[in-house]
């Protein structure tokens, strides 16, 4: 599914009078199939993106498209993993996991098979029976990633997926992430603060400016496919990555 | 002369009320203070007042004769000293045009009554059992003190057991308004037709009693004198009794023509009239009244007192008779209220009725 | 400025018009003596500080308007009005059905009586000074008590809520004693408290405090151990701990525990008056039954109703005052 | 295993005791209808799951145990003991003092009558089963008005929670409904519902139904706005959202809220068979006040303390399985 | 001041039985005025370690130390900066930095001055009145290193504090708090999960096992100081680094 913007813009009230400018105005088109990964300053507005595109914030101007439809409210096609894991405290690890197929109405043997195969590469096998006030900060990560990669949605949303994982574990994991792209070519749209991983992971990197962010700058990535962890030595790579530190370095 | 009045707390039952104005017009005309006592009232359930003058906490109360024998009997230290209510107040409200027309038609009808307890409950029993019948015979409904409101909704109950010197005027009220379902006039059933129980009258602690005969003596007296004021002279009481019960009808009219009426009856009840001359002159009252009040409402709580004033009225104000404290004995037992019969010569006295003749 | 925008500004919608019939209402007592001083608190809690932050909140109300526009298909002007008579609307509705069961004689009039005739009623007794003083009264019972209750029920809930033994040692005293019906332990309440205020006073503490206790162990619970941590490595006192992180964390759940006991303090005070009958609404209520007077009946019964949504509104008022934080941003 | 074993790696520490006590007072009444209906609804749902728990739990406590034994210096065993007594601790303390009171006699025995002669009527009371008749009836009453008021009261919560515009619409109304005195209402109660059970279940619903209402829209607005996103990008229906979120993220305020209704229901009860005296544990008071039978007043108001005191246990047992997750790990 | 770990082990309670083996056994002696940094796999135990010698978690077995104290209660002379903001939410960004001192009983003047002295360098002045609601992730860790940091404790424990913050932050915010550390020379224990930065600041390295985290290797970076951004480049730089990733990738 393509996803798109055009003039957005997203204006938040507040206390002391008048509005903050969050986002915008952005205008881009993201092909169907495509891993386009977004990078920009803290505070720029990316997560305010991620939300808008999954119907929880209206624009205040211009508008967001997913396929032709007008985005006006969530939709089950869209999977997104919010920067905060937002785990429901009162269920397990496995039962947060199955959440997405719970409310598909999925049948009980398949939620638990299916959470058993999601947990596996996640490293959370051992885990399924805790509550998510005993994990930590990486481990709840994963399980939102877990429940997110779970319902098979055309579109994914991930708002920094990584951020809380260890170096090892990030590549692991982002590699497993690529193998599930790759086999089932979702629309993916991801927020990262690393380089390295928009580059290796990406076709398309998008920059935003500082706050209201635009896109100051898109770049795409000809690396071939199947990409490895080994690539970041090549010089095609290292070039893309130049190219995107120097951009940021102006936003 | 106010710095050596003694504080004396009287209790009394329910609300401020008009049926309460002896205690009112002794306290107004300075009865209470010529003995020597500054009274305040206060108003709280009956159970409440015997236990607090049991205990104490008050000297005085007025409640109803059942309760002092069931209260002696659980222990409560307590002597009735002056019998206020000549007739027992109890008696059961019917449709008139009903085809009940005497006490023994009641059988399989529905009676509504406050509940299983209390005076009504009593009263009840007592005219069932003297018509040779008993509660089985009747359908009983616990309907709380709401009786007229029950009744003139219609169709709950066929007859309710109400105190006489009020609820049948609130009905009849009502009836004649029209607002009283199908009812035009009501009949009544007072227990005192067949059975002479013992009401309400004045309580103290027994201790009081032994220690300080004349403290009693002096406000039996003093409420003695109201009430004889209130029954020689209804109008006057109505007025005195303004300040006291809260919401008494009293419009400029009213109080207007209450005035003269009273002056009058001072005048009257100088040439020493009989007890008959004086039951004629409030009739007369009334239908005075009624010439010059246009609004019935206006006049119910002036017809309450002089409903209640024929149940206080009596040759000798103050005694009551053995007879009528055996008998309600015999209710309670019958009852199921109190166990065995206890000795009823200690629980009530004379003494001061005697002296006040 | 206008009275009404100023007021718009500061308040929940809704409430511009209800509040200067409260406060009229409570004004009209302004002479008895702890009322005031009761009253003159609330206000200067209530009232002063809403004032310094009206022009800050004046704008984000445009902005929250504007925002609303672009997510209702419904024209919020529209919706706006709705909510500023909302109160009103439904008093009107409810006279109208009165009006409507009165004329059509579906229940005789010594039960429902005319809505003229209550009014009628309600005017004599507020210009023969009856009404306000009875209204008084109750007041001050029902705020006194509440005062007390919330303050016994809120220290007590405190405390078991960081003693949790304490909760196994008192619960059986606390449900027992709040149990227990009035008129069982009434004849002790008066050889205590006598029979005037004190003892009403005291049933009012009695209904008040369990649902204030409950609500503050409720709200002390739902503190986030996140925050907790922050203010115990800061080496917080037990003081700063709770005037800066449990009283604001609770603060949701303590107010609405506050609305219930407000409304419930009321009760109390009208149960203590059945119990000694001297003064108050709710002994005006008994006074008024006995002589079966329905109009009057239904003019205590509204003075109470007034009173209980008073104290209600006050809170709500309160409330929104304080967590107006919530309003911006994502919890 | 022992009963007093399994119990403890059920049950919150210090039910165990008083646990046994209350399920005899309600086993007592399993011949009454409705009473039995009701309860062994509330068996099913607290007693069999945890059963199933149990083995799961059993080992955390020891494990807690352990970490307690750490974290305090006194020993943890005595602890334990001491909260396994505490309820009967308590009890025996008010005997001690009633029982000193009444030796030194302080008040005369017809206010305060000795623990002899109150257990003495108790018994007897029991052998002729009135005490159980009343109980029975108070408790029919008692748990239809609290099923009755908690649905209304938590629909109505959650229907305001939902469209704030009804708050403003309806609070006039619910205040004024749940604020007017129960005699003034009285007469229309008997003609209504008659003078039976009904109308004192009535008079529970109103008390209960306002607790129950505020404290829903309370816990729903506590409902984290992450969680809500969460659903709302799953496309979760309004009843998932419901079942799946919002009642289980507002369970602790709701849980609260129903430990002051199940009190309250006792009290509106008692309230009702004040208004027309005729059966269950209020009217037996009434009229044991009426005859002046102070141990059989004692001996109600005891009754209805342990009526109350089972159905505030029951609702903490509810708590404790229900929010077990909160025993572990932060939150 | 000396931080120490003697033997210590921490286990949590299982709601499924047992317990679970969080942290250790772990034994390290940080010297006082030393910049460490912790590395290890998610769910290894570093916060788990960190809470502990803030006073908030009990050592099953064997203990920490901080100077000669046995660490039993928190101290205000640590500061703690946890994985998650934990901002109050009722309280503004400058409300929730000024909390510590709010706590100590400093005068408001002197808040207010600290608040604004703090908040300029993390690029929060703009935002002060915003409700911690209003803020984005990267956002909300900024305000929550500033509230560490102006409390100037003798010993800073610092869970993840870049963690959400994009490169360029993340460069200028962490030579920031450098310059703190060399100006007042706290000893300092900072969890992250970035190598390059790891070396780049501190003095020594310890990384951590998988769960239950034991120290499988203590590197010590003899780099000269002051460091610059440009040392990533040098060879002693590379080395140290190296060393660190094959360690992680044993762990
Ligand atoms: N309160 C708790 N109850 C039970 N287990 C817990 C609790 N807190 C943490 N754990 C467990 O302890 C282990 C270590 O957790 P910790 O948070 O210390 O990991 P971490 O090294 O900080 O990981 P991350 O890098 O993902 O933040 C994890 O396996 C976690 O499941
Ligand atoms: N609910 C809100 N109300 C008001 N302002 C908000 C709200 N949410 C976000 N903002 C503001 O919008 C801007 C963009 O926030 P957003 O969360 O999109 O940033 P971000 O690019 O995701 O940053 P980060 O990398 O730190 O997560 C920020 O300045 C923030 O203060
Ligand atoms: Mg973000
Ligand atoms: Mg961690």
């Amino acid at each position: 599914m393509q996803i798109a913007a055009e003039g957005a813009v997203i204006e938040y009230a507040m206390a002391g009078g008048g509005h903050l400018a969050a986002l915008g105005p952005v205008t881009f088109i993201i092909e169907d199939g495509t891993f386009v990964s977004l990078l920009g300053p803290s505070g720029c507005g990316k997560s305010t993106l991620i939300r808008a595109l999954a119907g929880l914030e209206k624009p205040t101007r211009g508008s967001f498209r997913i396929d032709d439809r007008i985005v006006t409210s969530p939709s089950t096609e869209v999977g997104v993993m919010f920067q905060s894991a937002n785990l429901i405290p009162w269920r397990t690890v496995s039962e947060n996991v199955m959440l997405p197929l719970e409310l598909a109405g999925a049948p009980k043997s398949q939620r638990n098979n299916a959470s058993k195969r999601i947990l596996e590469p996640l490293g959370l096998s051992e885990y399924e029976t805790l509550y998510p006030g005993q994990l930590s900060g990486g481990m709840a990560q994963r399980v939102a990633l877990g429940r997110v990669l779970i319902q098979s949605p055309d579109v994914l949303l991930l708002d920094e997926p990584f951020g809380a994982l260890d170096a090892m574990n990030r590549e692991k994991i982002s590699m497993d992430l690529l193998r599930i792209w790759s086999q089932q070519r979702q629309t993916l749209l991801m927020v990262t603060h690393d380089v390295q991983e928009a580059v290796l992971l990406s076709d398309r990197v998008l920059v935003m400016s500082h706050r209201p962010g635009r896109i100051i700058d898109d770049v795409s990535v000809d690396l071939p496919r199947p990409r490895y962890s080994e690539m970041i030595y090549e010089p095609a790579f290292t070039e893309v990555a130049r190219h995107l530190r120097r951009a940021i370095d102006r936003a | 002369a106010q710095d050596d009045l003694e504080d004396e707390r009287f209790l009394l039952t329910f609300v401020p009320n008009i049926q309460f104005s002896p205690l009112y017009v002794a306290i107004e005309q300075g009865y209470a203070e010529d003995a020597g006592y500054n009274l305040t009232i206060e108003y709280l359930n009956e159970p409440d007042v015997v236990d607090l003058v049991a205990a104490g906490q008050a000297n005085f109360g007025m409640v109803s004769g059942e309760q002092v024998i069931t209260a002696v009997s659980r222990q409560r230290p307590i002597v009735y000293v002056y019998e206020w209510f000549q007739q027992y107040p109890v008696g059961v409200v019917l449709d008139a045009a009903s085809d009940i027309t005497q006490v023994s038609d009641l059988a399989g009808k529905r009676i509504g009554l406050p509940g299983r307890f209390g005076a009504s409950y009593s009263g009840l029993t007592t005219l069932l059992t003297a018509n040779d019948m008993s509660e089985r015979d009747v359908e009983l409904q616990e309907i709380g003190y709401v009786a007229p409101d029950v009744f003139c909704t219609g169709g709950a109950v066929d007859a309710v057991v109400v105190y006489l010197n009020n609820e049948p005027l609130q009905i009849q009220l009502r009836a004649d308004a029209g607002d009283c379902a199908d009812v035009e006039s009501v009949r009544v059933f007072p227990v005192a037709e067949s059975t002479d129980l013992v009401a309400n009258g004045i309580i103290t602690s027994t201790e009081l009693l032994e220690r300080d005969p004349n403290h009693v003596s002096a406000i039996v007296m003093a409420f003695d004198h109201g009430l004889r004021d209130v029954i020689n002279n209804p109008a006057r009481a109505y007025l005195l009794s303004e300040a006291y019960v809260e919401g008494l009808p009293l419009s400029d009219e009213l109080r207007e023509a209450l005035n003269t009426l009273a002056d009058e009856q001072d005048a009257f009840l100088a040439d020493q009239p009989t007890r008959e001359d004086i039951i004629a002159s409030r009739s007369a009252m009334l239908e005075t009244l009624q010439s010059t009040i246009a609004d019935p409402a206006e006049l119910i709580q002036f017809q309450v007192l002089l409903a209640s004033i024929n149940l206080w009225d009596a040759d000798q104000l103050g005694y009551s008779d053995m007879a009528s404290w055996e008998a309600m004995q015999t209710t309670l037992i019958e009852l199921g209220s109190l166990d065995d019969a206890i000795d009823l010569e200690g629980i009530f006295t004379n003494q001061f009725v005697d002296e006040t003749d | 400025m206008r009275e009404g925008e100023n007021c718009e500004r500061m308040l929940p919608v809704g409430f511009c018009n209800t509040w200067p019939l409260v406060m009229m209402l409570i004004h009209m007592l302004a002479g008895v003596s702890y009322a005031t001083a009761s009253i003159s608190i609330l206000e200067s809690g209530a009232f002063l500080i809403p004032f310094q932050s009206a022009k800050k909140s004046s704008t984000t109300m445009k902005a929250d308007v504007r925002r609303q526009r672009q997510k209702r298909a419904y024209s919020p002007m529209l919706l706006k009005g709705i909510r500023r008579l909302a109160p009103i609307l439904t008093v009107l509705i409810i006279v109208i059905i009165w009006q409507g069961i009165y004329t059509a004689e579906v229940y005789p009039s010594f039960l429902i009586p005319s809505p003229a005739s209550v009014l009628e009623t309600f005017v004599e007794s507020v210009q023969d000074g009856i009404l306000l003083y009875h209204l008084s009264i109750t007041l001050q019972e029902t705020l006194i008590g509440l005062l007390i209750g919330v303050a016994i029920g809120s220290s007590l809930g405190y405390i078991i809520a960081n003693v949790p033994i304490l909760e196994d040692l008192l619960s059986p005293l606390i449900v027992a004693f709040q149990s227990t019906p009035t008129i069982a332990y009434a004849p002790l309440l008066i050889l205590w408290f006598g029979n005037d205020i004190q003892s009403k006073i005291v049933i009012v503490v009695i209904i008040v405090f369990f649902p204030t206790m409950m609500n503050t162990i409720a709200g002390l619970r739902a503190v986030p151990e996140g925050l907790r941590d922050v203010f115990k490595v800061m080496k917080a006192t037990r003081w700063q701990l709770f005037t800066k992180l449990e009283l604001p964390a609770a603060l949701a759940v303590l107010l609405v525990g506050l609305k219930t006991s407000a409304t419930l303090a009321v009760i109390g005070a009208v149960v203590g008056e059945f119990v000694s009958v001297n003064e108050g609404l709710g002994s005006m209520v008994a006074i008024a039954r006995n002589q079966y007077d329905t109009p009057l009946v239904f003019v205590g019964v509204i003075s109470l109703s007034l009173l209980a949504l008073s104290l209600y509104t006050l809170v709500s008022f309160l409330e929104y005052y304080l967590l107006r934080w919530r309003r911006f941003g994502r919890t």
